[in-house]
């Protein structure tokens, strides 16, 4: 029994060195950068590039509005498709799943094709329309986590039977919704948005393509230009992830512990 | 017209009918309770009273008043459900509250209800407590609080005790009863649990696949069912297949034995097979016991159920059940002693199909 | 040593001590049942003979060898788990068949072995089903054909029951005891509820918290418990509190009322509180009830619960529930009614801590 | 009742068609090489392409090397965890959730730093270390997927009891593992293996920065260089996708009416 306890750890932590080692070789590697002693050079080198504050500030923006309209569109869907349309559930999923399995390429490719400046929704256009196609490409591509998250924590609470203890009380659709749905799904919209915060943080492809000035090209842009500052980059763009990750554990273990169950 | 009238009503889901031409008046103060195996249209009846599902025919009065077209948060219903629903995100206080701040009544008026209704159920001191912090009990009893909160007209529970453990369930329905026996509320109470039905109910419904095989008290569905399914679901029953020895005086065989049932059989030709009912409680082999019937039979089992000992003898081709009480100074019967049962003959239900 | 012997058996997870020193042999071809509310330690006990859990202390014993050091695997044990556990990807035959293939028995003996043991639990028709295809009760029974096709030394069941409806769960237990009996198969049941372990077992083992509080046949338990906690955990008691009058002859007053025991009460003395507890089945009002002892009393309620009606009384302070079989022909005491109380002083159980 | 079902399904209508209308837009462009009329010319030039050919193969044979040793990494711990680790569950979920918040480029960088040619491990330094580099990669980006996956499937057939009654039984572990779990679980293998398929064909960064031959890359190339081709590489590589998906779905209906409830 004890001898099976250890050799499971012991693959534990095989599998989390997996991932922690290319962390710690790429933070040692960014402190490098003065040749005889470890320093920040590389730190400072990132942080007083003007390109740097300008796509990780794009970015943040472009994060922060595709949370929100991701939310808008995904909480009352899964609530809708929960109450009213069980039985649509799979083909919802389904298509949430769709964007993990189809290449972003495609998607990029399709829009492009649609909102050319020469198609009936010229999106691309101008930089505001470019903008805008850019959300919603992120918001293809968070939907799948966002979807899941919300959709796992309406499960938790029993949606259906919540909607009707509500209406039996005689209350309409905006107080059930806002009082007695929403509170009580907040940690898994939570953690869909803090999902969907790391992936435009980090994507690449689609603001790539659009041309945008965003901090995934931007990352690689320096990743193929310099030494020591894509190691720094990463370091930072990590800590980012775990702080936000960090906050998100302190909320929803906050939520435990006072209101709801969930 | 009753206070709260189902005429005619029908459900359908897709194909599948659900709810057969269902009729019933229920008054002001009644409570009454739809027993049935899951699936038998109960809930579905229950849940068209509420407005959560629209009857596919026939109309539902509340006061005489239609609720057709009202929906669910129009209509004056309190519901309490087997999965308790309370909101995790309000205390109890909130909770009881929810209905009447959606109703919009004065802040004062607010707490004195709350407080009133937190008395009945006994909770006042937990009204700072959050949902998960209760028992099941606990949170079922609040639920009723917050259902009573807004003074519904009709009360509906849907196997509220199901959740909850054996101990509990007694005394939350001994509970409910007097709540609502105190309140004057009619209310409709959906369960699969017959003990919990006779216990709580002024009437029964005993539904069977969508239909009702039965509507009458506790003591007339138990004593006199109507159906072999309502003997068969309600408590526990031996059936003889006997034959019939002559229609007119309501002699029968059983077991090569000839009894009487005392009245006679309509319906009946000499040499019909007849299946008879006999209650494992209404049997005893004791010494001096009553009853002007008596059959010879063996002692298969017995077997010690707490309360009662539930011996099982042989009568001719039939294995019958009969109950007594625990008690410590008896002798039990022992398997392969031959003793006789008695009961009387009013006691044998002749079960029609 | 005892077929079965648990000397000195102890577990503890973390911190929490969830068995306390348990001792007890187990006789070849009983069946002894573990009784107990949730978290008393009965379940842990079963998996330590099953070997899912080492104990932290004490020894097990299976006809003489020392269970310490061996796997589940290398135990000869057949378990019957609450959630079934049949492998989903193999029908009822190769399910039953498993344990036996496993053994590298030969096909000839495990095709007549698995015949044997569909035979036993009457399910040779459905010998090519999947377990989803089949009922509970029925999941359940192959599950038992499964774990006794290896023929084991032991047979553990955990909770088998309790995933059951109401009526196939009584019909299920009687075949379980009657295949225990026909292979007189050493068997270990654990369960919470009462019904089921008074009406199956040889002898009961009544846990509370992790230690065993009585010991004894079912007619043991229910009539003469050991503590309070085995008299309220094993069917219904009313608690009477009365004050000793003359402990010398055993007379006792109960709401002003002086009673006799009719034996000394040992270590008591004139003052002194007391517990009494009276089953429900043990009091009768009827004109012509035996009893010695007579209480007069009030009617408060009645309930119909069927095969029973349980009437409750005041008492001077004190409610006395008392049950009498339903009876067609008879008039229910009405609530308000002066009635008199009778029943055996033998009955009165003193309650020690 | 009935407008508000209507309503849910043109809300669902409207969500495919965020999804399908950017594809049947690809479609219709990547018919339109010829002038005056739709043809398959631009199909004809993407297949007779050589590049095409050995990007797509390879890919393929990469998604086939991730699944197997992903399932072999997957499969045993999800069932070692859930029977003998319960409590190690939120950590291994936590682990398996980090590919998705820390960009490809991290954990790529992490690599090269680790591997490179003069470290103690010199996978870059050769083709077939590279390959194998590219593999650990992919199974990285597929974990999370394979993980819950695999972790569902389990969890729907209660594995602990299974376990407990083969061992009952007699049964050893290897006898355990593929004749009481291995069955019931298949339908959560092919799904996570169907998903690490379409993630391994469509991926970018990865295969770019290792500077292998992939399909994800070609992909990008032709997109950036020509008019038409990308259009029906699109289509082609969508068309991939949802034929494994059917396949999956029809697996998995198969083992749903045969053996198991899962």
């Amino acid at each position: 029994m004890k001898a099976r306890r250890l050799g499971a750890w012991i693959a534990i932590a095989i599998g989390a060195s997996y991932f922690i080692i290319p962390l710690l070789g790429t933070l040692e590697f960014s402190l490098r950068m003065r040749r005889d002693a470890y320093s920040f050079d590389a730190y400072r080198s990132v942080f007083s590039d003007f390109q740097f504050r300008e796509t990780f500030g794009y970015s943040m923006l472009m994060a922060f509005f595709t949370i929100i309209f991701g939310m808008l569109l995904v909480v009352p869907t899964a609530y809708w498709v929960r109450l009213r349309l069980p039985q649509v559930r799979p083909v919802i999923e389904f298509i949430t799943l769709l964007p993990l399995v189809i290449p972003a390429i495609v998607i990029v490719f399709g829009y492009l094709r649609l909102y050319n400046s020469s198609s009936f929704l010229p999106l691309t256009g101008s930089t505001s329309g470019t903008n805008t196609l850019l959300m919603f490409s992120y918001m293809t591509l968070s939907l799948p986590y966002m979807y899941r998250a919300v959709d796992t924590a309406m499960r938790a609470i029993d949606v259906r039977t919540l909607t009707e203890a509500a209406e039996s009380l005689g209350a309409k659709w905006p107080t059930i919704l806002f009082r007695c749905i929403f509170p009580n799904v907040m940690s898994g919209v939570l953690s869909g948005a803090f999902i969907t915060f790391a992936i435009v943080m980090g994507e690449f492809t689609m603001a790539a393509l659009l041309n945008r000035p965003a901090f995934g090209p931007y990352l690689q842009l320096v990743g193929a230009n310099k030494a020591y500052e894509p190691s720094a980059l990463a370091v930072i763009a990590f800590a980012i992830t775990w702080l936000s990750m960090g906050l998100i554990q302190l909320v929803s273990r906050f939520q435990k512990s006072a209101p709801a169950k969930a | 017209m009753a206070f709260l009238q189902l005429t005619n009503i029908q459900k359908s889901f897709g194909p599948v009918q659900v709810v057969h031409n269902f009729d019933m008046g229920i008054d002001k103060g009644e409570f009454v309770s739809f027993l049935g195996p899951s699936g038998c249209g109960k809930t579905t009846i229950l849940r068209m009273i509420a407005g959560f599902e629209t009857p596919s025919g026939g109309s539902i009065f509340i006061d005489g008043k239609d609720q057709g077209t009202l929906k669910p948060n129009q209509r004056n219903i309190g519901m309490v459900f087997q999965a308790y629903a309370l909101f995790p995100n309000m205390n109890v206080h909130d909770n009881v509250a929810f209905g009447l701040k959606v109703a919009g009544a004065a802040k004062a008026e607010i707490a004195a209800r709350v407080k009133q209704m937190l008395g009945l159920i006994k909770l006042e001191h937990l009204a700072d407590r959050f949902p998960y912090q209760l028992s099941g009990g606990q949170q079922q009893r609040v639920a009723l609080a917050r259902a009573l909160a807004v003074k519904p007209q009709v009360l509906l529970l849907d196997e509220p005790l199901s959740a909850l453990d054996a101990k509990i369930r007694i005394s939350l329905r001994e509970e409910i009863r007097q709540i609502q026996q105190q309140l004057g509320i009619t209310t409709v109470f959906v369960t699969h649990d017959q003990e919990e039905a006779l216990s709580i109910s002024d009437r029964i419904v005993v539904m069977n696949a969508g239909r009702a095989d039965q509507i009458g008290s506790p003591f007339e569905i138990y004593n006199t069912p109507a159906t072999r399914f309502v003997a068969s679901f309600v408590g526990t029953l031996n059936i003889i297949e006997g034959k019939v020895a002559d229609p007119a005086s309501g002699a029968v065989t059983i077991g090569g034995q000839r009894i009487s049932l005392k009245e006679p059989i309509a319906g009946a030709k000499d040499g019909d097979s007849i299946s008879l009912a006999l209650r494992p409680e209404a049997g005893s082999i004791a010494e001096g016991a009553r009853g002007d019937t008596a059959l010879p039979g063996q002692v298969v089992s017995r077997s010690f159920l707490g309360s009662v000992i539930r011996t099982k003898l042989r009568v001719g081709e039939d294995i019958i059940s009969f109950d007594m009480f625990n008690d410590p100074g008896m002798t039990p019967p022992v398997a392969g002693e031959n003793v006789t049962l008695r009961f009387a003959a009013r006691d044998l239900l002749v079960i029609r199909e």
